[in-house]
């Protein structure tokens, strides 16, 4: 294992991924991978590549297509000593397993009084933007941190994400782990520039339920997380040659929410829009919102939202374009904010 | 594979504990609940899943297994609990939501862990199937020894679950066994009317595993059939299905009516009840006589009776605890 | 049928679902129902009682335990000129069959363009507070108000109930109905009086998206859905007692949600309480708090909710009580805004 | 049971429609995709699963079957659309996203319903058996003729919805076919390592329904098998589960790199391409001849290409159409 930081060799998401995960499995060896072609194609989104090879068979499995049995194997290796990475191809097909993960998964800790651990990270992509519709397409953070007893962490960079993967799997609690396919560095499913950064050699860990300040400004608190961090920092630039200067708040974890983060930053700037491509109501924006006001409501303007609509995603890219956040909508709430107050 | 004199003597010990586990339980569930009949009333609240007249097929597994192996269970746990060797005061006392209970009362009659007999039970049908399989997949990689049994009732056999675990099982060849607790009713829809196959150990064959049906609710024939499976658990051989006749002696959960068992049913399952059944096999076998039957029955009433007392005694956690053990 | 509406006769909500259920059936026959136990069991909670002893074993099917089947089959049978109303019997299970329902269910008219319909119900039973412990006690609101494509419901007395159920059958849009199991009128699950309330005999239809307000009242605005209606009751009258006037908005739909009433009446009181047993965090108090907010923010007061927190469910009737949203929930949080206010 | 001459032709017409029509998608899906492979790129985005190879699971199985009839099929739809007889038009502008589209381009390629013809397909593995079985369900409750298919692939089998709706379909005895396509992989997953067992109709036994297997991607073979299933259907004798030995000659989908293909597996495999074979089989028993043959393709060609013409002259919707259609 090398441990000598360069602090200037990037990697994609996908890639910060599997190296976070092979130093996890070169040090202990009852963390083991498995999940739906994980193995020898190494991830329809690249995250396990190169770990079958490393690691062989019997600690990368490919398994059946039965979320149900997998995912819920995994809770039962979790409490016997193992400590399984299991990947739900996309978080769409949570409808077939949501069981073994929110009713075992998440609550066993809880059933036991604390006795039984059950250290696992569930990884899924997330996201849509290249026309795979509406069952492919989804992000449903929402349909996984309103759920108690899970972590959930979305990373928006390859730092953040080899870090947040590092602390998942140290961690004695079950993490689900969203990765947004726009950001993963595959070419095929485009490339969010933004998301590829420095990224240490050596295993470290990225705290899970602390947000980062991904840009600081005085005029505007922009809160998103994964791919929207990226449509909020070309919105702040955007902005910034208009003269406003807005500060992007990266949630990395949806649970445990640092409030405080994001409170103490609408306290500076007095106006909050929250970005997020999860369905628009019942979600992250209404949590974030709500969050910020029942602690302080007397902002300089009212919070607004720029958010998936609540419909299917459709497949034509004009509609679905048109119905995805990005920093000209970003921009043109701001706009709106600005003419109602 | 028979069953050695200590080998019956101890089933017929966790058959004889459960049921007065559960007659005192039933007892006691319904303080408070009379005249007017609340589950969120008296000392157990919430809904609460009988096993009596089931418990040979406990009894029958268990004879097999050790602590370090692995059980996990359903709604209806108590008596796989108790022939698991779960401690029973803390088993006893989680039924009654106490702080001494095993999750300080935060899980109740249908989520009972204990970790150090690798114990727990849930309570969605079919949700101890995947873990089941994982705890078998863990002793593989590690390389360590121990089967997973994997119990459920009939009607969870029509669940995707079931399905899912039985296939990853058996491709991965891992030492599971599953048993299905035919009592013929998941709550009020008969066996028939949502089974497309009268036998479920005939759904081996689906995943080339071996299936094995046990009739008549026949501890000794629990026993051989758990004997085999387990065995070639051990041995490295694979996955196994178990169907063993049995039959729920009480309601679904207490409250139900039972208005629609056919007529007579609950009376000829009484006349077969297992228990009485066994003790007098053994005692004809010679194996027991009334004085040690009686000692026997003394001590496990008495063993009950404690945990009772214990779990009566406890306190509860403050309310506040509530918030604790989310995550650890 | 009978015609005659008497305008005093009571019913309970499993009552009330039941009658609106064989009037359809009566009306038309292409509606039909089926679940685990809905036949000569009349459904764990009653809501089909006296269904099977008129329709028969081929309009009323029990079903073996298979929801993804014969929630998929219901979805089947709607698109083939059929009106399901299929029950899962707890919503704590969506989890073994969400897919049929968020994905199938929910977005097939989405993706024919409109050209498939599927008319169903799928009725389900929601709530704690009988220790029924964290498997079978959840409200699960916001998981299936989050994601588009299914109208939900959520009755918090037996005439919305009964004209509700007459709505959704007759809606040829899918409907997620959830009754509340402490209102069902069952005694064994207790019973919230207030819930059994007079019943036209008529067939009559509660307009799907339009709350309700509860009460009337000036100072103070509490917003909630099924059982937390009857807390925010008592809670108004306990605070009448302290010469605070609470309006009480039953919000009764989730999908469509009914944005205006809330906003109205908060623009009136200019103080908002969102009551919600569902958990805390990205769920129905947050939605609604920020619906409000990024509407008119300037209210007297930051708003606040009395919300499950977001712990599983626990068994013991102490921690469980202790963690129920109540009417002196509901006051504390209202003398804790006038304090911080 | 024997195909005629005229049903053998129709399957042979329907294979070359669906092979055209996939070569043509190929190319256009590949515009705007090099030099770089970007999904969102070109005037087909998203991902495109080919069904080249499998031709004869469709065009066999839908020979039985009317517009009246119904079809759920998979996430790799189009062989299976074509043969049971979805507007071509309308299906080729959904697949471009286009206005004219089947959905007005809101479904894209996993997404095509044509309800005139009770065609429908979805994205997630084992979607469609519960649908497939309600529709059954719907036909004999309001006493209407029409049978239920239910199409999946191999790896579909190890999913619980299909566990579960076959029993379901079992138990209510209901006009329906389950149709898996054995093309060997589940994306990089060989059936051998998912699968417990070698082949899939052996799990009816578990279902108590018969079940039938085509080897060799034989399309009059498949013509036999779901003749046979399909009569039992309508005759009220219940669902049936056929299992096809067929092959996928492209990737899972467009951009798979196939590294995990054996070698030579797909040089085999375009050897014994269906779609060649059966030609020569028309030819050899005299039901085609050469001229015949290149009219019957002239003509498949011209269908496929006036198809694409009107896709391609088809606008999009207005973007904000996508807020309409989430409810009617
Ligand atoms: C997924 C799921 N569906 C339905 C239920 C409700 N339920 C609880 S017990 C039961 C019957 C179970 O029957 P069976 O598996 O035969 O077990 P038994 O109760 O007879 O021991 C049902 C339907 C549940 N807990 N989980
Ligand atoms: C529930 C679910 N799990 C996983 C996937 C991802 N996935 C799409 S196609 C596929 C392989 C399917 O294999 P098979 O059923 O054999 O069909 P084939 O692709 O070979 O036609 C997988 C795993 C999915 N769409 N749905
Ligand atoms: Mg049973
Ligand atoms: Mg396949």
């Amino acid at each position: 294992m090398t441990t000598t930081s360069t602090g200037t060799r990037k990697l994609t998401i996908a890639r910060a991924m599997a190296e976070a995960t092979a130093q996890a499995m070169r040090e202990d060896p009852t963390v083991f991978v498995m999940g739906e072609d994980v193995g020898p194609l190494g991830g329809v989104f690249g995250n396990t590549r190169g770990l079958h090879e490393e690691f062989g068979s019997d600690r990368v499995r490919d398994t059946p297509i039965s979320e149900t049995a997998f995912i819920g194997a995994a809770v039962g290796a979790a409490s016997d000593g193992m400590r399984p990475i299991v990947e739900l191809m996309f978080v769409d097909f949570f409808g077939v397993c949501m069981d073994a993960i929110y009713n075992l998964m998440a609550k066993n800790t809880y059933f036991s009084g604390g006795r039984v651990k059950v250290p696992m990270v569930l990884m899924t992509s997330t996201g849509g933007g290249y026309s795979d519709a509406g069952q492919h397409s989804q992000c449903l953070y929402a349909t996984f941190a309103h759920l108690p007893g899970m972590k959930v962490v979305v990373p928006s960079n390859a730092h953040d994400a080899k870090g947040l993967m590092t602390a998942a799997i140290r961690d004695d609690n079950p993490v689900v782990f969203m990765y947004h396919k726009a950001l993963q560095g595959m070419g095929w499913l485009g490339t969010e520039k933004g998301a590829t950064v420095p990224v240490p050699e050596e295993a470290y860990s990225v705290e899970i339920g602390k947000a980062a300040v991904a840009r600081e400004g005085r005029d505007l608190t922009l809160v998103s997380l994964g791919a929207g961090v990226h449509h909020c920092l070309r919105a702040a630039k955007a902005l910034e040659a208009e003269g406003f200067d807005a500060e992007v708040v990266d949630l990395r974890s949806l649970v445990p929410l640092d409030r405080e983060t994001v409170r103490a930053s609408v306290a500076k700037t007095g106006r909050l829009i929250v970005v997020d491509e999860d369905y628009h109501s019942f979600g992250v924006s209404g949590e974030i919102i709500a969050s910020v006001v029942e602690h302080d409501h007397r902002l300089k303007a009212a919070p607004a939202r720029v958010a998936y609509p609540d419909i299917p995603i459709p497949f034509a890219p004009t509609m679905e374009q048109w119905a995805l956040p990005d920093a000209d909508k970003i921009v043109a709430a701001f706009h709106q904010m600005l003419r109602n107050h | 594979m028979h069953p050695t004199r200590d080998q019956r003597l101890w089933m017929y010990r966790q058959m004889v504990t459960s049921r007065y586990l559960e007659e005192r339980i039933e007892t006691l569930y319904m303080e408070g609940k009379t005249p007017v009949f609340n589950m969120a009333k008296g000392p157990i609240p919430g809904e609460m899943h009988l096993s009596n007249g089931q418990e040979p097929c406990a009894a029958g597994v268990c004879a097999h297994l050790g602590p370090e192996d692995i059980v996990t269970a359903t709604h209806r746990p108590h008596h796989i609990a108790v022939a698991k060797g779960v401690d029973l005061d803390a088993m006893v006392a989680e039924i009654f939501g106490k702080a001494t209970g095993l999750a300080g009362g935060r899980g109740g009659h249908m989520h009972l862990f204990d970790e150090r007999v690798n114990f727990s039970c849930s309570g969605i049908i079919g949700e101890g199937l995947g873990p089941a399989v994982g705890a078998a997949l863990s002793r593989k990689m590690q390389g360590k020894s121990g089967v997973a049994v994997a119990f459920m009732g009939e009607g969870a056999a029509n669940q995707g679950a079931f399905h899912e675990a039985l296939n990853l099982a058996a491709v991965w060849q891992l030492p599971v066994v599953f048993v299905i607790e035919d009592n013929a009713w998941g709550i009020s829809v008969a066996k028939q009317a949502s089974t497309a196959v009268p036998r479920n150990d005939s759904r081996a064959a689906a995943y080339g595993m071996p299936g094995m049906h046990v009739a008549d609710n026949d501890v000794d024939g629990v026993f051989a059939a758990a004997g085999e499976a387990i065995a070639r658990a051990r041995d490295g051989q694979g996955p196994s299905l178990i169907e063993i006749e049995t039959a729920r002696l009480a309601g679904h959960f207490m409250g139900d009516g039972e208005d629609y068992r056919p007529e007579g049913e609950k009376a000829g399952l009484e006349a077969r009840d297992p228990i009485p059944r066994y003790r007098r096999a053994l005692l004809e076998a010679g194996l027991l006589d009334a004085a040690a039957d009686a000692g026997l029955v003394d001590e496990a009433h008495e063993r009950v009776e404690a945990a009772i007392r214990f779990a009566q005694d406890s306190d509860f956690l403050p309310a506040e605890a509530a918030l604790d053990a989310v995550f650890v």
